[in-house]
């Protein structure tokens, strides 16, 4: 009840492995694409998982499925070789070409037991998730999940995976004991990204996954990107522009969602805002609304009351834009400007307009 | 209005904010700007549910312990609609 | 239409502070709640009764105070609540506890067959999300996880249609029940039970199961015994002591936007790699 | 759905919690209903727990009830702004069980105290808010209509334990608003720290307690006092003062407290302690004149919402245990006499409260609040007078003591006039008496 013990911490004991299980060797990442398109993390994870091949003196392999038709899968193999992979297992299948739990898990579990390798790391993504506990079930080893830090034990080989308990009020290290491979689903952007090194090439072993369409249950009959949706999707998004009673009227709150439109950004809203009605209650960021987590936070007018505070303090890069010098988002922003959001906000969206025009049109031009 | 951050002391406490549903409501807003000259639910209110700007007074019942002094001063106009939260909602006290 | 809804009492972890000069946790007076995510699953079991009648079971793993927990999901509308309690599950991790959980699943099913299982997306004290995709690979169950609505159900041909979040949309899925369902949080709100629903969670037993009720066959794969893995070390991070870098530049707000962005940009070279990703799909 | 009890309880605080005990044990069917997500969750208390209301209903309490310390020291505190002048009172009698004052934390005591009235065989019902009585024709209670749908509740006679805010008797009609001069506004804090940090900062062993009563420029001449209780591994830390003396300055009840908690002789007892709870509750401090009508017509009032408070000797919960009590007992009589549950029969309750201490010592000091509301020299003047005087006695300086007691006294007579003084000491005394 209120007054348990913490999570029971074990003297870390020698783990010993089965002879059987010594051999499994390699690390491995899922790389993981939705509609073909590789998720950044995967990429991240190549970077931390050359680092523990390194320590382990093996190779890197990284994992691609994909259907038959699917073009694309060799690219993405060499991007994974560029990104650190020394291999890459491809598995084709007839039911790999969208992404779902049953023959994904099928097919990444004949890998794993093929291959055996000593770690299989994924992307701690909706994705990764899915797939990682119904991988580790079927194959009854520990997967330690949504791990933002990653050792090797010098001792005994073994994968340290650490990650954030109790909301992120403690951290834990979590180890295996005498299962393999040891799995792992790390959060995305919180390992940096690897220099790419462009041609950098790798073998790829091919896999066939022998399942016919037949032996599937689930069927995809729609993918809706959000961006075809209108409903905020705040906990998801990349860049949030929050507005808050600094702004000073209901119809400044517009120059919010000029910045955001131009940033392709979802609004977000401080309590009092919302409370007085110039945003939906469904955008409202802190202690009785949403949890965000954006690679970039600006906000604008808000003076970060805790309540607010504790919804986006884990954004990657916070931008408070305030008159008050004094404000406490200044305390833990990484930029701040004091002055008034109604000036700074238009200039802002101008300046970004401008810099986003110039990247297209660099990009034409290559192109 | 103060130096003292009322907020960082209700952040500590634990509340069920039963949303879009507020318990106590300004019954006539205009009898708080022109009749009422103290406003005393503005100082009173442990916890700074009541603000002022200018001589409008605007109540956000988030951070309501439910003492009822608001209710109570409200004297001379009677102007508040009071009831408790929900049944399970409002602040949850964890010592008390 | 019979759904199970797996919940879990966990610690209200927003309580949890970490004291700013010992750097310890703190943990006094912090409540014992049912993990909010699993409400939504609840409130979407309550839903299908609603529509199809039938009966909502809910089942926790726990220690007996978990009782409380149970209880709670009773006011809301449960039929039955299961406590699943024994010394052997102690020291279990995602693995033991999806083995436990299945098993008293398939005890439930015997009595009364499942059409759905329910879990919320993840617990706010382990933040593992791996329970769900665990018990509904044990069962042999299709897993819809993080569901964000049921679009259509047919009790009949026994198929269900799901959106579920995935990276950058949503996909929508059609399965053949029984199957297993992790419902993303806001997909609904919860209800205010109602009186009788009240009454009758006061007066209603708990059922409470040992290993042995929950058919559990194997002991080695509960608790500590069935855990593949182990906590180490725990610590408590590093507070972020770090203050905002001000830009404070001449001239107007144009100048100041200016110098921002290229501080934002210098620190965020984002665009680059979502260039180098998208670039694969082509 | 109508389900009939024979008796319903609103509330779950120590009137709600002694009364259905009582009535359960008794073997009547009670219904307890509490807003809180459990019991305890609306309650705030310093809190000081004095045993023998308790004792009476549940004698081995010691055994099983969440208690922090008990309390060895009492200390009364008078301050100006930068010193106090005080008496401390602490004897080792204090340690001889049965102990008699404890402290303890509401959250947990009330949670405790619940179950003990589940077991006793009363259904509890928690998070469910009772909005109304229900009356027949002739105005009788009949029942509570709560916030939940789904039907109604009867019951022969319902005992309102619902708090200071005495919410549902207000709407009924039976009584007035409470007045602002009636009720003081408290706020608290709870701090938390090591134990032994608690134990060496003041002095004292396992399991004992000191508590600080504190009067003087704290509360700005408002009338009221601040608090400071040692709990296991936290401080409870408040400070009231009258709702309507509140209402005549522009000092919020939160920084109230903050200036106090800055004080110099208080401060160093919180420090590096965690503040996890900021809590306000009212007290009905309106003494014996403000009782309200406390029976009726298939209801009875217990606790905070009859304003049974003795002020003075800070006593609340101990009044609420015992007319809880006293009403439960009281339908328990009438029901084994198969007597309705009437007005007339329900005046006995008032007729036995006039009997017990609870009456006869709330008549006794039933001018006090008045008498420090019209003089708050009590709590400005004098702190400030009474410090002064032990500083300038205090202070070695040269002077002989003679003068020193001279210069106290003109200090004295400059500030409020001789005359005053001496009628001040009458007033007190008399209130006292």
């Amino acid at each position: 009840m209120s007054d348990d013990a913490p999570a029971p911490v074990r003297k870390k004991r020698k783990v010993v492995l089965d002879e059987r299980l010594k051999a499994y060797r390699g690390v491995w990442v899922y790389i993981e694409h939705e509609r073909g398109r590789v998720h950044p993390v995967s990429l991240e994870l190549l970077g931390e998982g050359r680092k523990l091949a390194d320590a382990l003196g093996v190779e890197l392999a990284g994992v691609v499925l994909a259907g038959r038709a699917d073009d694309g899968a060799t690219q993405r193999c060499r991007l994974a070789f560029e990104y650190g992979a020394d291999l890459c297992y491809l598995m084709r299948g007839d039911v790999l070409a969208d992404y779902r739990n049953q023959p994904y898990t099928r097919g990444l579990t004949e890998l794993v037991e093929a291959y055996r390798p000593e770690i299989l790391l994924l992307g701690a993504t909706t994705l990764g998730r899915d797939l990682a506990g119904s991988v580790a079930t079927t194959l009854e080893t520990g997967l330690t999940a949504d791990c933002t830090e990653l050792a090797i034990d010098p001792e005994d080989r073994g994968l340290l995976a650490t990650r954030p308990t109790f909301g992120g009020s403690l951290l834990c290290t979590i180890v295996t004991l005498n299962y393999r491979p040891q799995m792992a689903t790390v959060r995305p952007r919180v390992m940096p990204m690897p220099a790419r090194a462009p041609g950098r090439e790798g073998r790829i072993v091919e896999h066939d996954l022998q399942m016919r369409e037949a032996d599937v249950v689930t069927k995809v009959l729609d993918f809706i990107a959000d961006d075809a949706r209108d409903k905020p999707q705040l906990p998801f998004a990349d860049i949030i522009v929050a507005g808050g009673r600094g702004l000073g009227k209901p119809e400044n709150f517009q120059l919010v969602r000029d910045l955001a439109a131009v940033l392709g950004a979802e609004v977000g809203a401080s309590r009092p805002v919302v409370q007085a009605g110039w945003a939906e209650p469904d955008r409202q960021v802190g202690q009785s609304g949403k949890t965000v987590r954006p690679k970039l936070y600006i906000a604008a007018g808000i003076s970060g009351a805790i309540q607010h505070r504790v919804g986006m303090a884990d954004a990657d890069c916070i931008v408070a834009i305030n008159s008050d010098p004094n404000a406490p988002i200044f305390d833990f922003a990484h930029f701040g400007i004091v002055g008034d959001a109604t000036a700074i906000l238009p200039a802002l969206t101008e300046a970004f307009r401008a810099r986003l025009r110039g990247a297209a049109r660099a990009a034409e031009e290559t192109a | 209005m103060s130096a003292v951050k009322v907020e960082e002391k209700l952040f500590q406490n634990r509340y069920l904010v039963d949303a879009e549903r507020p318990h106590i409501r300004i019954r006539t807003p205009s009898v708080c700007e022109k009749q009422c000259e103290t406003q005393p639910c503005v100082v009173c209110c442990p916890a700074a549910c009541y603000s002022r700007e200018g001589r409008k007074v605007s109540l956000i019942t988030d951070g309501c312990l439910e003492c009822g002094a608001c209710r109570i001063v409200c004297d001379v106009h009677r102007n508040l609609d009071w009831e408790y939260p929900r049944g399970g909602y409002g602040i949850q006290y964890k010592f008390g | 239409m019979h759904s199970v809804v797996c919940i879990k009492q966990v610690p209200d972890s927003t309580h949890i502070r970490v004291h700013p000069v010992t750097n310890t946790i703190m943990r006094q007076g912090v409540p014992a709640i049912v993990n909010p995510y699993d409400l939504f699953a609840l409130e979407e079991a309550l839903r299908l009764k609603d529509r199809f009648g039938g009966r909502v079971t809910v089942v926790t793993m726990g220690p007996t105070q978990a009782e409380t927990a149970l209880r709670k999901t009773l006011s809301f509308g449960a039929d039955e609540a299961i406590l699943i309690t024994d010394k052997a599950f102690a020291g279990a991790d995602t693995l033991a506890t999806s083995y436990a959980l299945a098993s008293a699943i398939r005890r439930i099913d015997q009595a009364f067959p499942v059409d759905l299982v329910f879990t919320g997306k993840q617990t706010i004290d382990g933040d593992t999300a791996q329970v769900g995709p665990g018990i509904a690979t044990r069962l042999s169950m299709q897993l819809l996880t993080y569901v964000s609505r049921i679009a259509e159900i047919d009790p009949d041909r026994r198929e269900i249609v799901v959106e579920r979040r995935a990276e950058g949309g949503v996909q929508v899925l059609r399965t053949r029940m029984p199957c297993l369902v992790t419902m993303l949080e806001d997909s609904n709100r919860m209800r205010f039970g109602s009186l009788p629903d009240v009454l009758r969670a006061a007066r209603q037993t708990v059922q409470v199961w040992n290993r042995t009720d929950a058919g559990v066959e194997d002991v080695t794969k509960i608790g500590l015994k069935g855990s593949p893995t182990i906590v180490s070390r725990v610590f408590t991070p590093k507070p972020r002591a770090q203050k905002a870098e001000m830009i404070a530049v001449e001239g107007g707000p144009a100048e100041q936007a200016a110098a921002l962005l290229e501080r934002i940009a210098a620190r965020l070279p984002d665009r680059a790699r979502d260039a180098q990703s998208a670039e694969v799909s082509r | 759905m109508t389900e009939t009890f024979d008796v319903i309880v609103v509330g779950a605080g120590p009137a709600g919690n002694a009364a259905a005990y009582t009535l359960a044990q008794a073997g009547m069917s009670v219904l307890q209903i509490e807003r809180g997500e459990s019991a305890g969750a609306k309650n705030v208390q310093g809190a000081i727990l004095y045993s023998d209301a308790l004792e009476r209903l549940i004698p081995d309490f010691r055994d099983e009830a969440p208690l922090e310390r008990h309390i060895i020291e009492q200390r009364m505190w008078v301050l100006d702004d930068e010193s106090y002048i005080g008496t401390h009172f602490r004897s080792d009698e204090f340690n001889k069980p049965p102990h008699n004052r404890y402290t303890i934390i509401r959250a947990k005591f009330d949670k405790w105290f619940a179950k003990k009235v589940r077991e006793a065989g009363a259904l509890v019902i928690n998070e469910t808010t009772v909005t109304e009585l229900l009356r027949d024709g002739d105005g009788k209670v009949i029942g509570v209509r709560t916030d939940r749908a789904g039907g109604d509740l009867h019951a022969a006679v319902v005992i309102l334990a619902d708090g200071v805010n005495s919410t549902l008797a207000r709407k009924a009609g039976f009584r007035p608003e409470i007045e602002p001069r009636h009720v003081a506004l408290a706020v608290k804090e709870t701090h938390f720290l090591p134990r032994e940090t608690i134990e060496s900062r003041f002095n004292i062993q396992k399991g004992e307690g000191v508590v600080i009563e504190m009067l003087g420029k704290i509360t700005q001449g408002m009338m009221g006092t601040g608090f400071l209780y040692t709990n296991k591994d936290s401080i409870s830390i408040g400070v009231g003062c009258m709702l309507s003396d509140f209402m005549a300055q522009q000092t919020t009840p939160y920084e109230l407290l903050e200036r106090m908690k800055a004080h110099p002789s208080i401060r160093p007892l919180i420090q590096g302690g965690e503040m996890k709870e900021y809590a306000a509750h009212l007290i009905p401090e309106g003494g014996y004149n403000a009782i309200p009508q406390v029976y009726g017509d298939g209801w009875l009032i217990a606790g905070d919402s009859g304003m049974f408070v003795n002020a003075v000797h800070r006593e609340g919960s101990n009044l609420a245990m015992t007319t809880g009590r006293m009403a439960a007992e009281l339908v328990i009589d009438l029901h084994k006499a198969g007597r309705p549950m009437t007005a007339a029969n329900l005046a006995e309750y008032r007729r036995r409260l006039d009997d017990s201490f609870v009456m006869k010592d709330l008549k006794k000091y039933k001018d006090l609040p008045d008498i420090f509301h019209a003089n708050n020299q009590f709590l400005t003047t004098y702190p400030e007078l009474l410090n002064r005087s032990a500083y300038t006695l205090l202070k070695v300086d040269g002077v002989d003591k003679l003068s020193k007691e001279r210069e106290i006294f003109a200090s004295f007579r400059d500030k409020r006039s001789l005359f005053g003084l001496l009628g001040d000491a009458f007033k007190l005394w008399r209130a006292f008496r």
